[in-house]
Parts: C-alpha cells; structure tokens; sequence
C-alpha cells in the first residue's frame, strides 16, 4: 500500500480524521511527528487541519519553521506531492509552497459549514479521480480562510492553471476571486480550506471528499513507482 | 466582593449578620479576614473545630477556597444526596469530575454539564472559554478523549445591546476554544428570558469516550507516591476576593495586580489532552485530577481524600508564571490548563518524558503521606497542616431554609379535561400567521448563525450536529483511535432546560427538563444512559430560592427513577441574581444515550412523501410557561401542563422500540411552540410539506402551541403505518393519523368540535386551518435571531 | 478642522495570560533565534481624527480605546500621536 | 550583555484589506465617536533581547519580525526602541 505521511504538530486537530481518511481511499498513513526531519519514506504528505502551535499569532506560521517542515519543504522542491488542508493549507502558504496568503474571515467569524466547490482542473495530483468538474460539498470550518493575492499574481494563477478549487454561490470567507484552493506552479503541492476528510463516509452524510482523497492515493502510488521520486524522498529522509 | 468563578457567596456579612464580631471572641485579625474570604462566623467555628485550634491565614484562604458553595456543595449536598445514581452500566457517579457508563464491547463514555455563569457575565469570551476548557478536563481526567461539547446559553433580552454583546462575546469564547482543541461542539441551546439580564448562564456540557480499563480516578492513593503538576504555569488567574491577603501583606495596593479573570489557552489544553491521555494509555499514573476552582488546594484535597491519604506539598516546587507570588496565591490560583497526577517514583522519568514530548512544563510538587492532612511547607518551614477531609468531604453543610412562594399557580392534574379558560386570544386567531410568527421568534428560530460559529465536525464523526434535534456522533466507526466494529454505534445527546415551567412550578420544570432530554435521545433511537444536570438557581440563603432548588431536585430525581434513569454527576451554580431579581430556576438536564447501529438512526425531517404523519399523545391543557403565552404577551392563568411520568416512559419505550424495528422514518418531540412548530420542522429540514388534519380536543391554541410534554410526532411509509398505530394501542398510547408527507405546502387543517365556528364567531377572514408554503415556513425560521 | 493620526497600542495587563506571547516564544527555538524573552502580543491600531485642534482628537481617542479597542478587564492600552503623514493613502470609506 | 526592549508593530499593508479596521469604523457610529476614519488594525509585539550592543539586538528583532511576526505578502512592520524598563518580569512557561 502507498505509505502517505500526515504531519503531527502540536495543535494539529484533524490528523487523525486525515489518516483515517486516507486509509478509506485505500492508502497507508503514516503520521509524522512535527520534531523530526525525517519523512519515513513516503510518497507523499498531508498537512492536516487543526490549530497549529495554536495559531495565535497568524495561522500556520509557527508551523513553518518546524524540522518536518523543512524536510517537507525540500521534499516538494525535488517534486514530492504534498496536500494541505484548512490549517496545513495555511501552513503552506506562509511557508511560501504555494502562492497567497489567507487572511481572516472577511466576516471576522470563524465559519462552520458545508460549502460548495469546484475544481478548474482534473489533471491534478488531487483531482484526477473527479468524475466532472461539477461542485462538491465539502464542510469548512476555519476563521482565516480568505484567500488572497495581488491582483498580477492571481491573473498569473488563473493563465497557468494553479487555482485548484472555487467556491460555487456562497463564497464564505470573502476569498478574491472565489479561490478556495491553488497549487504551485510545478503543480505538486496544493491547499484547499475545506475538508474533504470529513466528507469521507454516507453515514456521515457525504462522501464527495473522497474524490480528492483517492486522488492523492493514485498520484502517490505512481510516484512511489517512480525512481526519482524514491531518490527524492531519500535524500528528505 | 465576588470571586471570579461560580462562587457567588457575597463575602460581606449576610444582611441581619451582626458586622460586629460574634460576642465571646476577641477581633483578632484572622476575625476580619474570615468573612472578607466569604467564610461566616459560623463557618469559621466549624473550621476551628475541625483544627482544634485557629487557622493562620494561609489555612483560612484554603478554607475560603473549599468551603465555598461552588467546591463545597455546603447548601446542595442534602438535596444532592436524594437522586438516584445507580443504574445499569454506571461505573462512575456523582463525586468523581464526570460520570461514566459502559456502553459494552469494553467501552464507556464520560459525560458531564458544568456551569461557567458568573465569569462570562464579567468577561464573556473568556469565561465561556474557560468554562468549554475547565468541564473538558474533568472529562479527560476520567481517562476519556473529550468527543462532543453542548452548550445551553440563556440570556436576557434579546434586542438589547449589553445582550448582544454577551451572545457575541460568549459564543465566539465557546467556539475559540471548542473549535481550537478540536472538540465538536455539536449541539447546546440559546434562550432568551427577561430574568436572565445582568445574569446570563453559560452552561457546558462535555462528553468524552474511553476504554474502560483505562478508567482514572481522581485520587491520591499510595504514601511515597510523588505528586506531579504538569501543564500551564501558576499565575495570579482568578484570585478575586482573596487578594484581600495580599494587601495584609502589601504595602502598595498590590490588589490591583492580581487580576481576576482568568484566560484560556486551548492550545495547552489541546496539549493537556494528548499527554494526558498518553500518561493513561502507558499506565503511568495512579490518579489524575484537572485544576480548576480553588486550584492546587482542591486539586490536592480531594485526591488525598478519595485515597484516604494526605499530601505533602513543597511549595517553591510549584513553577510560575510571574515572581512573587504568595504562598496563598500559588495553593488557591486557577490559573488553567493545569492537571495533577500522582506517579509512583519509578515511573517519573517517564512521566516527565511524555510532558517534555508535549512542550508541557511538568514539576514533582509534593509527595502521598499517610497522615491524612494536606500540609503546604516551604524551605523546611511549614506553612499550613490541614486534614484533607476538612477541606473536602468534612467540610460544612447547611441545613438552609425552605419556603414556598406565598402565592403560587397549581399545574391542573394530568389528564384534566381541557377548558377554552387559557384568556388567549385563540378562538379567531389565524394559526398560520400565529405559526409564522412563533417560527420567526428568538427562541424558535434558527440557532444558524450561532452555530456556524462552531466547528461541529471535527474529529469526524458527527452524524447530526447542531441545529436539529439531538446531537449524534458515532464511536467505532473507526475514527477517533477506537477500533471499527460493525455496525457502528452513536451516541446521542441533549440538553433541556424549561425554566419557564420551573419559575411557576419548579418540581414540574425540573421533571419536564428531564423528559424532554430523554425524549430528545428516545425519539432518534438511542437508549437513553443517563443523566447529567447543572442546577441554576438563585441565593440559597433566601428560603424561596431554597425552596425552589429543593423542588426542582425532587422533580428531577422522580422523573429519573420514572424513567430508570441513573443521575451519574451534575454541577450546582448558586446566588444567580441580578440587581432586578434572581433567574428563573433553571434546571438544566443533559442526557447520553446510546444508539446500536448508526444506520437506524432515525431523524425529525420528513423523509419521503407519502409518509404518513402520526401524532403519538395528547396534548393536555395549560399554555402557562410556553413560547405561545410568551408571544402573546399573556400570563395565564390556567398554569402550566402537568406530566404523567409514568406515560412519558411508556412513550419513549414505545418509539425506541418502533424504531428499532424498523417502523418509523422520522421522529421529532412537541416541545417549544407545540405541535404547529414541530410540524413546521419537520417540512423546514425536508423541504416537504404536508396535508393533515387535526381533531381539536376543545382549544386550538393548547392542540396547536401547547407544550403539554408526552407527545411526540412519527411518520412511516404507508405501509407500516397500521402497525405502527396498533403498536401504540398495545402500549395503551394515544395514536392518531393526522395526514401524509407531500407537497410543498404545510396544511393543518383544525377538525372537531373545538376548531369549528372559529372563523364564523369573528364573520371574518381569518383561517380554521394552517397552510403555508414551505419556503415561508422557512424563511420566516431562518431570519428569526435578531 | 485638522487631520490627527494617532495610534493606539493594546497590550495585555502584566499578569495576565497572554498564550500568543508564550507561543511565540515557544518557537524561538525553531528560529534559532536566542535571548529573546518577555514577549507580550496586542494590538495596534490607527487612526485619524478630525478635530479642532490636538487636545480634542487625542480626547477621542482615549474614548475610543477604553470602550472599543481594549478589554479593560484583561489589556492596558496607550495612545501615541503619529505624524499626519502617516495616514495611509486610502483605507476605506470614513464613518461618523 | 544587556537587555534591550522593542516593540514591533506589524499593520496590514496599504490596499490590503483591513475588515478589522472596517468593523471599528462600523462601531463609531454608536460610541457616537465623530471624525474617526483610516482605521487599520494591526498587531503589536514587545519583546525583550539580551544582546551585547542595541545594534545586535535590533537585528534579532528585525529577522524576527520579517520571519516570524509579518507575512510581507500582506504586512509590513517597524521595529520601535522601548525603555528597557517597561520589560515585564518574566512571560514564558512553555518547554520544548
Ligand atoms: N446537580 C448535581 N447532581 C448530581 N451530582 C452533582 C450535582 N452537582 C454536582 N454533582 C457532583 O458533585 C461532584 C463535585 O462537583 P464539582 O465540584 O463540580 O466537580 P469538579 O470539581 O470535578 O468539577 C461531581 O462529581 C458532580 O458530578
Ligand atoms: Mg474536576
């Protein structure tokens, strides 16, 4: 089974949700401590949701400066899938893996709630098992989720194909131009503020989640096949 | 002066109480100090009695502490000592921080409601805040992992600005913590009544599951046994009234720097959990007691105590915040997000690993003895002795007062013959625009816009979250770290409270609090386990206020044994007043139940048309306490509906049972706004209408908005329906076939003789029945929040 | 009429908890940042304010932090005068 | 060695959009607060550096505050020289 790492930080609340997630799309989650610098291995991480480091003074920027996080960031400059959500995805922005940032609610709540989304891409890492580009619900729950850019660097996402996800109708945190996730311009990193975790099973009520968890399965199982990728995260461990 | 947490006693001399010492006992100073620390006269004989000398004033702080109502229960224990606590399963009850009960398969859950009033008067936020965090640790002190918050929040005037400030404050505090330790909070309520003004109660309830061998206890057994206190460090949090020692000691007004509200850090929480739970998991503490009111005091105490044992603390072990603390301050401060475990020696480096793995600062503060007493020494010199169990399980009762209001409004007997006597304007009403408008009212309307506020489901496990009806999250569907089984079990939750009931008739509140909570968890499927309650109440000193909390436990234990329900734990918040008056009695009920198989779970929407909708009960008269009277403007004078305990169980076992065979396709209970409301509901959640008719015992208003309690709504695939209603005449219950699921309009056609001639009294317009398109409906619910 | 701009620094009361402070310096670590310590986290604010002369502004002001921007049970506040320049080009439509 | 005290103030950067500052704008009208406008509302950081000269201190404060307590995509920062006096005692509990 493809061995996919879930960072651990302290304040990480959805890592478990994550592994169990990523175990029902048929993939084997290894958690990872946020002390060590070594990835086990794996073809490719999670950044969980949650409140890393307590997010206190900015979301996700504590996190950045962990030891897995420079491992993870070595690992995604060699082309390792990385995914993260809600608070990993804000984890990723501040690192500067993907472009943007996410600022507070433009509500000044934090927001709980089933949204709808849509990928503009299926030739993605994280959306090639989608069957159509028509919308998925997915729950949010978050209080920094508005996504932002300038306005040459979203015109320059849009030309290239990096936003992952927009909101369809209710566009719940205020994000430009209705982002709800984006990928790096190599396109093996990305971030979305819903959850597709806990969309995960019919008897929570949804199992849309499940297109982007098998997704990310699929893209790692072939990069686990692939040499350089082995090499890659060799040289991470 | 008042403390800054659920103690309220007013430190001054209680009014008649002479300000002059009490005659034979010389005005030393420790005579002064007693009653600034909230102690009486007497209350300091019965301490010198338990030394067998004076206390110095380190002693007299901890007994100001503990012997407060809050750690004490010195008003509330008698009544206490009345529920039953003994039922099928019950492994933990009341004493201990949460009840526990297997629910089977080596598993139990922990649950618990506890009242965090006063702080978020003062500082909305942070109170609810650290009101979510301090009942969390009294679940995972238990050994549980904390799976679901409920929050019942009540307040004043709802279009008034100091209200507004209150929810906003008190609802971003929940959900800042809840969500940030990532607990859902799945459900709760938010009501709105004049007497809470000035006097909001923020009630929270936790629940938490654990394998049952890994059960803690909250004790201090084995002398030789190191104590440990490990997470946040000590400041000056919630000092409040004691600082009065300090400026004994204090030339400069050090008062001022003792600040008294205490902040929460989910984030040490969240840390608080994982190493907690890892120190139980590698069975590495002998007990595990979180630190909350009167601190390290209480912590130590009532571990020493439930172990028989004393403690030995050194108090320069304890490590700061800030320099300069007191001896006094360290052993009472409530500086949160601190646990104590006691260890055994050689399993200390292990302990200590797991804290340091977490970033959890972790000190040996003290060591187990046999002498019973907790004894605070520092550099060798000791500072205070004092039994453990003075403190705790010896500390005083008093046998307070009851007197019953002089005039008081009789509930009519159950199963008294209806009567139009209610003064309402219900004959000529038009109940769709009555419907409408109840719909679109502060108490009746969607909670969205509080509740989006919470991450309801994180953890992912939330089957039904807030918003409708009881709360349901699942236990071994595989998530959460406990292993999957098939089919998967839920846990179903809900609080009630109906003071509205309770402020006319308090043994009837309390009894209806119950059997609505119980019927909540009944109508989903799920068995009811037991009950947890946090009584609201006013001064314990004023024989009415007694006579109103010694009624509603009364009403409270009666529909639990009525209903075989086992009491495993609760909380007692007294002296709620504000300057215009005390709260309305309110006695808030949490029940757990447990559902066998997460795919039965039945919910209040309708589920298909043509469905037919069947109203299980009868309503009975009486529309005093209910959201109708409440719109209307109105008293009534007819009282308020009765309970046929004894029915009320029979319903619930009857709809568990149908359920679980397979009969029912959705349930929802009559409780606020009545029958129309619950009808209303359950098309809102659906999006489909329906076309019923219903026969009108004598009174549209109490058939319709009535909130006499033993009813409930099921509807069934057409097919069914017949054995469904011959069930009911089995169990000897009151059936009727009101109609079927359809359409895209609610019609309630009012039949009977009670219904006719409405319309042709007045010669006018107005309607014999409900018929509103869905969309209104729910328009009208959606923006009802002001 | 003149523009003032001012700023007004919120803080925590000393011995009050303050969870952002020890967060941040929980990560100094990671930074490998040393000898930093005694981290308190607020808030600033700034703002304009139109008035006849400074004393009157500034009298605003203090109105302001005490009822809106601080907490006065859990923060201290400080009201600093800015240059006038300071003020930004555009922030937003003024109210009141 | 000597401690030196700072204060970083990190404010949204101009165009960047501030719902903070709109909200308090929002709330003027019913302090019945006149002439207030520009409102931004940022964060302030004090801290304290043990360094041998105020030179080397700053530094620490500025990495900091560029690495940690800004994000230049949507922020800037100054960094703002403090009596050493106004450290308070001690903050930090955390380990690890
Ligand atoms: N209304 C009540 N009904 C039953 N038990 C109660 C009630 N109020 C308090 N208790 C029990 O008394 C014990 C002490 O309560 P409390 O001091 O609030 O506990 P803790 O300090 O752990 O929060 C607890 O076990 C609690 O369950
Ligand atoms: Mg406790």
């Amino acid at each position: 089974m493809t061995r996919i790492g879930v960072v651990v930080f302290p304040g990480s609340n959805c890592d478990r949700d994550t592994v169990r997630g990523i175990e029902l799309a048929g993939g084997e989650a290894v958690p990872l401590w946020h002390e060590q610098a070594s990835l086990d291995g794996v073809a490719a991480v999670v950044l969980p949701g949650g409140f890393a480091y307590g997010d206190y003074l900015r979301a996700g920027v504590i996190a950045r400066f962990s030891p897995v996080m420079r491992s993870v960031a070595e690992f995604a400059a060699h082309g390792g899938l990385v995914l993260g959500i809600c608070n990993g995805f804000q984890v990723l922005a501040e690192a500067g893996l993907v472009p943007g940032a996410l600022l507070r609610n433009r509500g000044l709540r934090f927001l709980g709630r089933d949204v709808r989304i849509a990928p503009e891409r299926l030739d993605t890492p994280f959306t090639s098992r989608l069957a159509d580009r028509g919308p998925l619900r997915l729950p949010i729950a978050h209080g920094e989720g508005c996504y932002y850019a300038d306005d040459a660097t979203l015109d320059a996402l849009e030309r290239d194909g990096q936003v992952l996800f927009r909101y369809i109708g209710d566009n719940p945190n205020g994000s430009v131009r209705a982002i709800a996730g984006v990928i790096n311009a190599a396109g093996n990193v990305g971030g979305l503020m819903p959850h597709p975790e806990r969309a995960a099973e019919a008897a929570l009520g949804s199992v849309d989640g499940m297109g982007i968890l098998r997704s990310l399965v699929d893209a790692a199982a072939s990069a686990a096949r692939t040499p350089t990728a082995r090499v890659v995260v060799g040289s991470a461990a | 002066m008042t403390m800054l947490d659920e103690r309220r006693e007013p430190a001054e001399p209680a009014a008649g109480r002479p300000a002059e010492p009490a005659a034979g006992r010389p005005a030393e100073p420790t005579e002064r100090l007693h009653r600034a620390l909230g102690l009486t006269d007497e209350e300091l004989d019965a301490i010198v009695e338990r030394l067998g000398r004076e206390p110095n004033d380190l002693e007299l702080a901890m007994f100001g502490v503990m012997w407060s109502e809050h750690c004490s229960y010195k008003s509330s224990r008698p009544l206490l000592r009345t529920l039953p606590t003994r039922g099928e399963g019950v492994v933990a009850g009341p004493g201990e921080n949460a009840g526990v009960v297997s629910i089977g398969d080596g598993l139990a859950v922990a649950f618990k409601i506890e009242s965090h009033n006063h702080p978020s008067a003062v500082e909305p936020y942070q109170g609810a805040a650290t009101g979510v965090g301090g009942i969390l640790r009294d679940i995972f002190a238990m050994g549980a992992r904390p799976v679901a918050v409920l929050d019942a929040l009540r307040f004043g005037d709802p279009t008034d600005a100091r209200t507004r400030h209150l929810v906003d404050g008190i609802v971003r505090g929940v959900g800042g913590y809840g969500n940030c330790v990532g607990v859902p909070t799945v459900g709760g309520e938010l009501v709105f009544e004049p007497s809470y003004q000035g006097n909001p109660l923020v009630n929270v309830m936790a629940i938490g599951l654990l394998e049952e061998g890994r059960l803690t206890r909250a004790a201090a057994p084995g002398p030789g046994n190191l104590v440990v206190l490990f997470g946040s460090a000590t400041g000056r949090d919630g000092i409040g009234g004691a600082s009065v020692l300090a400026s004994a000691t204090f030339a400069d007004g050090g008062a001022s720097k003792r600040p008294s509200v205490q902040v929460g850090d989910p984030f040490a929480e969240k840390l608080l959990i994982e190493a907690s739970l890892e120190l139980i998991e590698g069975s590495l503490v002998e007990g595990l007691q979180d630190l909350g009111a009167a601190g390290i005091t209480c912590g130590v105490s009532e571990m020493a105590d439930r172990a028989g044992t004393g403690v030995r603390l050194e108090l320069d072990a304890v490590p700061r915040r800030e320099p300069g603390l007191e001896p006094f301050e360290v052993m009472i401060s409530e500086s949160q997000e601190r646990m104590l475990a006691v260890v055994r020696p050689e399993r200390l480096p292990d302990v200590e690993a797991i804290c340091r793995r977490w970033g959890l600062p972790c000190a040996v503060i003290g060591l187990v003895t046999e002498d019973g007493d907790v004894t605070v020494v520092r550099g060798g010199e000791e500072l205070a002795r004092v039994p453990a169990r003075a403190l705790t399980s010896d500390a005083i009762v008093h046998d307070r007062l009851a007197a019953p209001p002089a005039r008081r409004r009789q509930a009519p007997a159950p199963g008294a013959p209806l009567d139009s006597s209610d003064h309402l304007p219900e004959r000529g009403m038009d109940p769709g625009a009555v419907l409408l408008a109840l719909l679109g009212s502060p108490n009746l309307a969607s909670r969205r816009a509080v509740f989006e506020q919470y991450d309801s489901t994180v953890q992912a496990n939330t089957a039904a979250g807030p918003g409708r009806g009881a709360a349901v999250i699942r236990v071994d569907g595989g998530g959460a770290g406990i292993a999957p089984r098939t089919p998967a079990r839920a846990l179903v939750a809900a609080t009630d409270a109906n003071a509205s009931v309770a402020a006319l008739d308090p043994w009837l509140g309390a009894a209806m609090s119950v059997a609505e909570a119980s019927r909540n968890v009944s109508i989903t499927g799920a068995r009811p386990l037991g009950v947890t309650n946090c009584l609201n109440f006013g001064d314990p000193t004023d024989p009415e206020a007694f006579w109103q909390l010694r009624e509603a436990v009364r009403g409270l234990g009666e529909a639990c044994r009525a209903l075989g329900l086992p009491v495993t734990g609760g909380n007692v918040s007294l002296y709620n007043a504000s300057p215009a008056g005390r709260i309305a009695p309110t006695p808030e009920i949490g029940v757990v139940g447990l559902l066998d198989d997460i795919e039965r779970l039945v919910g209040p929407a309708f589920d298909r048309a043509g469905d037919v909708v069947i109203l299980v009960g009868r309503p009975t008269s009486g529309l005093a306490g209910s959201e109708y009277a409440a719109l209307a403007g109105l008293a009534p004078e007819d009282g308020a509906p009765g309970i046929d305990l004894e029915l009320e169980a029979r319903l619930q076992a009857f709809v568990r049972d149908a359920i679980g065979d397979g009969l029912v396709t959705a349930a929802q209970d009559v409780s606020g706004g009545g029958l129309g409301v619950a009808l209303a509901e359950m098309a809102i959640w659906s999006g489909l209408g329906a076309e019923l008719r219903l026969p009108i015992s004598s009174s549209p208003a109490a058939d319709l908005f009535g909130e006499s309690p033993s009813r409930i709504v099921v509807t069934s695939r057409p097919e069914r329906a017949e054995a469904l209603l011959a069930r009911a005449v089995e169990r000897q219950l009151p059936a009727t076939a009101l109609g079927l699921v359809g359409g895209d309009r609610l019609v309630v056609e009012l039949a009977g003789a009670g219904a006719t001639g409405a319309a042709e009294e007045r010669g006018s317009r107005v309607a014999d029945s409900v018929d509103v398109a869905v969309a209104d409906l729910e328009h009208a619910w959606q923006d009802g929040l002001p | 009429m003149s523009a003032y701009r001012f700023a007004v620094n919120v803080l925590p009361k000393p011995g009050i908890l303050d969870p952002q402070g020890r967060a941040v310096e929980g990560s100094l670590g990671h930074l490998r940042i040393e000898g930093v310590g005694g981290v308190r986290v607020g808030r600033r604010v700034e703002l304009t304010v139109e008035a006849g002369d400074e004393a009157s502004a500034r009298a605003s002001v203090e109105r302001l932090a005490a009822e809106l921007l601080a907490n006065p049970l859990i923060e201290s506040f400080a009201v600093e005068a800015l240059d006038a320049e300071a003020a930004p080009a555009t922030t937003g439509d003024r109210v009141g």
